[in-house]
């Protein structure tokens, strides 16, 4: 079993990252899991498993992140606030790390408004970078929060999300801030459409040289169509789809492959942009388009490094 | 000097005896209805001391007899049986003044409108109903609180132009002081919607004549009010000074102001009706063909009746100054009213052309191409030269409404309290208002809206102005001190007061019992109207009709 | 039949004596309550005509917009509908509760509300509460 | 104060079932100024439950009172001598007060007449928002005036979620983001710095998480003697 996480290993050698997203099924059978993970295989340094996304139940994130261990693939578990208060987070956390699991993203989860079980009662007893806090602390202090030693702390990598897109737009900045000044090691962002917001985002990242001290993944979303377009541009709250993207995917012929080619232009882009170090593909329900992606954008093979001895 | 009532949440107190004066109406209720099984319904009732039956109720020798039998002493409150309060009130309400009882314990049963239609069984049983009624109403009355207010023989005008010199001059005629609160730096006196200017110098001349009865502050605002009809305080600001202004009643007499083309399409050259009128008060020569473009490029913009009546009246003067000038007037739709009908007429008369058009004439060569809305076809009409309306701005219409919480009406005008009935007043009670910034002026211009509201003003300070009656009266055993009263009350007559409880001004109170319905603690009630007033009539009506 | 209505004495009322006077008057077991303005008609008062037997029940206040005391028609008309909401819930149906408006030059519109409410009541029957009572 | 508002009179009815003998009670404090319970309300639920029973014939015996304040021992005693022979109460007071009036009368059956929804303000007539969640622990200095528990839909303490766009929140338009309020109101008072702090996981356990909260005001609190001797034996 690895020490450390490999996509720790890929940033930190200064490489161009490439993480993806997979949707855990709504069931209990793991097969397209397990199919999605052999698909990919080397096509990403590693892969977000989702927890309950949109609040809407899935199979759990961490059962998902054993099923890519199986499958030799490199899982990031998601950990939303939403679900469990500090004690499932602290206790998942460390029955994660103890089954190999070493990337964990901390995010607050989307309102259970949004899902299938809208009368639930949330927790929300911490805030996402509140959770960066207490990983962080139980990781390098080797203490839970309430100030007990653990008999052995937690080998994670600790990711957070960001949206550039949100409002207020002055605070994004600061926020991401905060989230790296809690323990952050990388950030993975919303999907991006509109890169002048994106780079007037990044520019400000720069400029108080956040970039140094995190590494910054910028999101992706290949679209399927001019009706998903609209759909993320009115109804995903704090997101931005240009009319330009839009109109382009109207008048596509083929729309899907209008959608990954967009999609490819955008990491492309990306690779550019300065402080960006590398791409978080979420290929929603399309997941068997990510190598396509990877390979399309120039990013294959993905590099390996070989973990050195402590 | 508020006579004593008792609490219109105490129990209704019993009546010490009850008069029933049945009137026969010149033989028009006898004719169906048995007035002799009335009388004896009547005098069997609990509490009735006296029932008499005239002719005529309303006629003198009735009324005499009738002051005699209040007069004997045993008799607090009666019940006329015959026609409608609206008809009557007045009558009998002085009548019972005058004999020492309160007139709000007078009781009307209109038989006369409400019985004497029916077939004469059905009549008769339909007017014993309404006599038990009236009867059980009539002894669930009690004393209303009332006062008469102090009268303070000043009127605040607010305005800026002709139509708060017109008020003034009204008022100080009528023998009262005025103070104009002038948010302007002079008082114009040139009256941009009328032909007929006022005399020059009538400002000055008033000033002199009226001595210290005459006081305009220029450059000032109204900021809020507090009072009631016969005393309210107005504060007014000039700069960051702030005082308070005493008067008896109040005129909002804004006038529009200031002029700008409505019409951005058109070229220069383009003149404005009020350039027009300029012309024509310098009896300058004109052009041959001229045509007036009364509308807004806004399609959607209220339709204002002064658009029509500059028009009607500025090409009555183009002709008579120059008759064989061809004269067009263009608009949507013409709205004349009042003397603006006449002058309608007399202009097609004098040959002015009218055409209504939905869409603005497009300008070619010298030329002005109208979409004639009847025929549907374009016509091409020589203009040398073109007049649009006058794009007039309300001068501070807005602060003042806020200052006197005075709805707006849709186009941005001060709302009156009913166009039709109250055209000069607000729905706030010794408010008025009047001035070409109020809702339209039908025509016979700001002047005569004016006369009229100094004339209400001057009327309500020179009688008696009495308050109470069947007022809201607050129990602050229950009251909650929510607000809810405070929100909902037109007339801000009920406030927190210094007990922290709702109270009811009652020289503010009009006695409609929203605040009573609408009080979450039930504790508030309405003189005449009380919960259990109410509700007892619904029994006894309900109980009757089921027998 | 027993219809109860209640009416603002400043245009429903004036409206109902000019309509009665003239040779069709309204049918005598239309029995009315004369109010200051329908803004002072609460929920209880007309619960409580039903209560006492009233097969239905109008409230006719000023058109809207025209209220002397500016909006208690309105007032009025949110609690009717409101009361409307409790009727079905005691088990009496809404209809036999309605809100007019009028003015008081508009006698002529009375006979219609008159036969309007009649002919719910002719279609719902009587008040089941006499029945019940008796 | 707080904010309640009226259960369905069909739930009223339907849970009263076979008690016959009811007294509705409602309260002139918050759920009267919320215009939920007052007595104008308890004054219509009896009448619509009594017209019900004419209506049924099921015979009820409804009356109502109002207490000045329900949540209070001293004032819900005005209404014993009302109880007596009653089998239900039905309670337009808050859950606070429906509570209290069970604890003097605790034989008969209560019925809620309210949910009692929030601690809030009215924004207008009719219009109440929730303002405080009683977390225990207020800290409203750091945020502006501006509670982000009770105001922000996941009780965030470090900004915003991504899910904030032009000052609404995510879960409704018509809900203004909590936090995009308290960063205009500290931008508004120059103190933006305080956006920009790291707040560490709240102490919850102040909070309905620690379970009922019992709150004791040390120099109030009567000795055995003062409570012998004074009002409170009465």
């Amino acid at each position: 079993m690895k020490a450390s996480s490999n996509l720790q290993r890929v940033l930190d050698s200064g490489h161009f990252a490439v993480t993806a997203e997979i949707g855990p099924p709504k069931g209990a059978n793991p097969d397209v899991l397990r199919k999605h993970a052999r698909n990919m295989k080397g096509y990403a340094d590693a892969f977000n498993l989702t927890d309950n996304q949109t609040a809407v139940v899935r199979l759990s994130s961490w059962a998902s992140s054993l099923v890519c261990l199986q499958e030799g693939i490199e899982p990031v578990m998601q950990m939303a606030c939403r679900d469990r208060n500090r004690i499932a987070i602290q206790s998942d956390a460390l029955g994660a790390s103890a089954l190999g699991v070493r990337n964990v993203l901390c995010l607050t989860g989307d309102h259970q408004i949004f899902g299938n079980q809208k009368e639930a009662k949330n927790v929300y007893d911490l805030d996402s970078i509140q959770e960066l806090m207490v990983l962080r602390s139980m990781r390098d202090e080797g203490k839970t929060w309430g100030g007990d030693a653990l008999d052995s702390a937690p080998q994670l990598y600790l990711g957070a999300v960001e949206n550039p897109f949100g409002d207020p737009f002055e605070f994004r900045v600061p926020r991401l801030a905060k989230k790296v000044a809690a323990g952050a090691d990388f950030v993975q962002t919303q999907s991006i459409y509109d890169m002048e917001r994106f780079e007037k985002f990044m520019d400000e990242v720069r400029d108080r040289g956040i970039d140094r001290k995190v590494h910054i993944l910028a999101g992706v979303l290949p679209l399927k169509s001019a009706k998903v377009a609209l759909y993320m541009k009115n109804k995903v709250s704090g997101m931005s789809v240009p009319d330009s993207i839009i109109e382009r995917m109207k008048n596509a012929t083929d729309a899907k492959a209008e959608g990954i080619k967009l999609c490819v232009e955008t990491i492309d882009h990306l690779k550019q942009v300065k402080g960006v170090h590398g791409v978080h593909i979420m290929a929603v329900a399309w997941e068997e388009k990510v190598p396509e992606i990877v390979r399309e954008a120039g990013l294959c093979p993905r590099p390996t490094i070989v973990e050195s001895v402590q | 000097m508020t006579e004593k009532s008792p609490p219109a949440h105490g129990p209704i107190g019993s009546p010490e005896g009850v008069g029933v004066f049945i009137c026969s109406c010149g033989g028009i209720i006898s004719r169906k209805i048995d007035l002799q099984r009335l009388r004896a319904l009547a005098a069997a009732y609990p509490n009735v001391r006296d029932v008499v039956s005239f002719d005529q109720c309303c006629q003198g020798p009735a009324m005499g007899e009738i002051r005699l039998s209040l007069m004997a002493g045993d008799i607090d409150r009666f019940v006329v049986v015959g026609c409608s309060a609206r008809t009557a009130s007045d009558r009998f309400e002085q009548l019972a003044e005058s004999a020492g009882i309160c007139p709000d314990l007078v009781t009307f049963s209109n038989l006369l409108d409400l019985c004497a239609a029916y077939s004469k069984p059905e009549a008769q049983s339909k007017a014993e109903h309404m006599l038990r009624t009236s009867l059980k109403r009539s002894t669930m009355l009690q004393i209303t609180p009332r006062s008469e207010e102090e009268r303070l023989m000043t009127v605040l005008v607010i305005g800026n132009g002709p139509s708060a010199i017109t008020a003034s001059r009204s008022l100080l005629d009528e023998g009262l002081s005025v103070v104009v609160v002038n948010p302007t730096q002079r008082l114009e006196e040139s009256d941009h919607q009328s032909v007929i200017p006022l005399e020059g110098g009538a400002l000055e001349q008033m000033t002199k004549a009226a001595g210290d009865r005459f006081r305009v502050l220029d450059g000032t605002e109204v900021l809020s009010f507090t009072g009631h009809p016969g005393h309210f305080l107005v504060t007014v600001s000039k700069g960051r000074e702030k005082w308070e202004e005493a008067s008896g009643a109040i005129i909002i007499a804004l006038d529009k102001v200031g002029s700008e083309g409505l019409m951005s399409s058109y070229l220069p050259g383009t003149i404005t009706q009020e350039e027009l009128e300029a012309k024509l008060k310098a009896l300058e020569k004109l052009p041959k063909n001229i045509v007036m473009v009364a509308m807004d490029e806004d399609e959607t913009a209220e339709r204002s009746p002064m658009s029509t009546h500059d028009a009607v009246h500025h090409s009555m003067h183009a002709k008579g100054l120059s008759s064989s000038s061809s004269v067009t007037v263009i608009a949507r739709e013409f709205y004349a009213f009042g003397q603006c009908e006449v002058g309608y007429r007399k202009a097609q008369e004098m040959g002015v052309r009218f055409i209504r058009s939905e869409k603005i004439p497009a300008v070619d060569e010298g030329s002005l191409i109208v979409n004639d809305i009847h025929t549907g076809y374009d016509i091409r009409i020589p203009a040398d030269m073109i007049v649009i309306d006058n794009r007039t701005q309300s001068f501070g219409t807005k602060k003042v409404a806020k200052a006197f919480s005075l709805p707006l009406a849709v186009d941005g005008t001060m709302a009156r309290a009913n166009p039709k009935s109250r055209p000069v007043a607000t729905h706030l009670p010794g408010i008025f208002l009047c001035g070409s910034a109020s809702e339209m002026n039908l025509g016979a211009g700001p002047t005569m809206s004016a006369k009229a509201a100094a004339s209400r003003a001057a009327s309500l300070l020179h009688s008696r102005i009495m308050s109470g009656g069947n007022v809201a009266e607050v129990d602050p055993k229950r009251c909650s001190s929510c607000m809810t009263c405070v929100r909902t009350c037109p007339f801000h007559a009920p406030r927190i007061g210094k007990e922290g409880k709702a109270e009811v001004d009652i020289a503010l109170c009009q006695g409609c019992g929203m605040c009573a319905a609408s009080c979450p603690s039930k504790a508030i009630q309405v003189y005449s109207w009380r919960d259990d007033q109410i509700i007892a009539e619904i029994s006894s009506v309900l109980e009757d009709e089921g027998q | 039949m027993r219809i109860i209505g209640f009416v603002c004495r400043d245009s429903a009322l004036p409206a109902v004596e000019h309509a009665a006077s003239k040779e069709d008057p309204y049918p005598s077991f239309i029995t009315l309550v004369e109010m200051p303005c329908t803004g002072r008609v609460d929920v209880v008062h007309i619960l409580r005509a039903f209560r006492e037997g009233a097969d239905a029940v109008f409230v006719a206040g000023c058109l809207e917009g025209n209220c002397k005391y500016q909006y208690g028609n309105i007032e009025a008309r949110k609690r009717v509908t409101l009361t409307k909401s409790l009727l079905q819930a005691a088990g009496l149906e809404p209809e036999r509760l309605e809100m007019f408006n009028l003015a008081s030059n508009q006698g002529w519109r009375f006979p219609e509300i008159v036969q309007e409410m009649v002919s719910r009541v002719e279609r719902l029957g009587p008040n089941p509460i006499g029945k019940v009572k008796t | 104060m707080i904010i309640a508002e009226q259960k369905p009179l069909d739930f009223v009815i339907e849970t009263l079932d076979e008690h016959k003998n009811v007294l509705v009670v409602g309260c002139r404090s918050c759920v009267a100024v919320c215009l939920a319970g007052g007595e104008k309300e308890a004054g219509i639920l009896k009448e619509s439950l009594h017209l019900h029973s004419d209506l049924t014939g099921k015979g009820w015996n409804i009356e109502e009172i109002t207490l000045e304040r329900a949540c209070e021992k001293e004032w819900v005693r005005e209404m014993a001598s009302a109880m007596e022979g009653k089998d239900a109460v039905v309670s337009l007071a808050c859950g606070v007060g429906a509570q209290v009036i069970h604890e003097m009368y605790p034989s008969v059956l209560m019925v809620p007449g309210v949910n009692t929804v929030s601690m809030g303000a009215p924004d207008e007539q009719g219009i109440y928002m929730e303002k405080c969640a009683g977390c225990g622990d207020c800290v409203l200095h750091l945020t502006g005036g501006i509670c982000p528990v009770a105001r922000c839909s996941k009780s965030l303490m470090n900004g915003p979620c991504g899910g904030s766009q032009k000052g609404k929140c995510e879960i409704d338009p018509d809900t203004p983001c909590g936090w995009d309020l308290i960063y205009r109101s500290l931008k508004e008072q120059g103190r933006l710095d305080l956006m920009d702090v790291l707040i560490p996981p709240k102490n919850w356990r102040l909070s309905r998480s620690g379970g009922p909260r019992k709150t004791v005001r040390k120099e109030a609190v009567q000795t055995p003697e003062e409570k012998r001797i004074g009002g409170a034996s009465q």
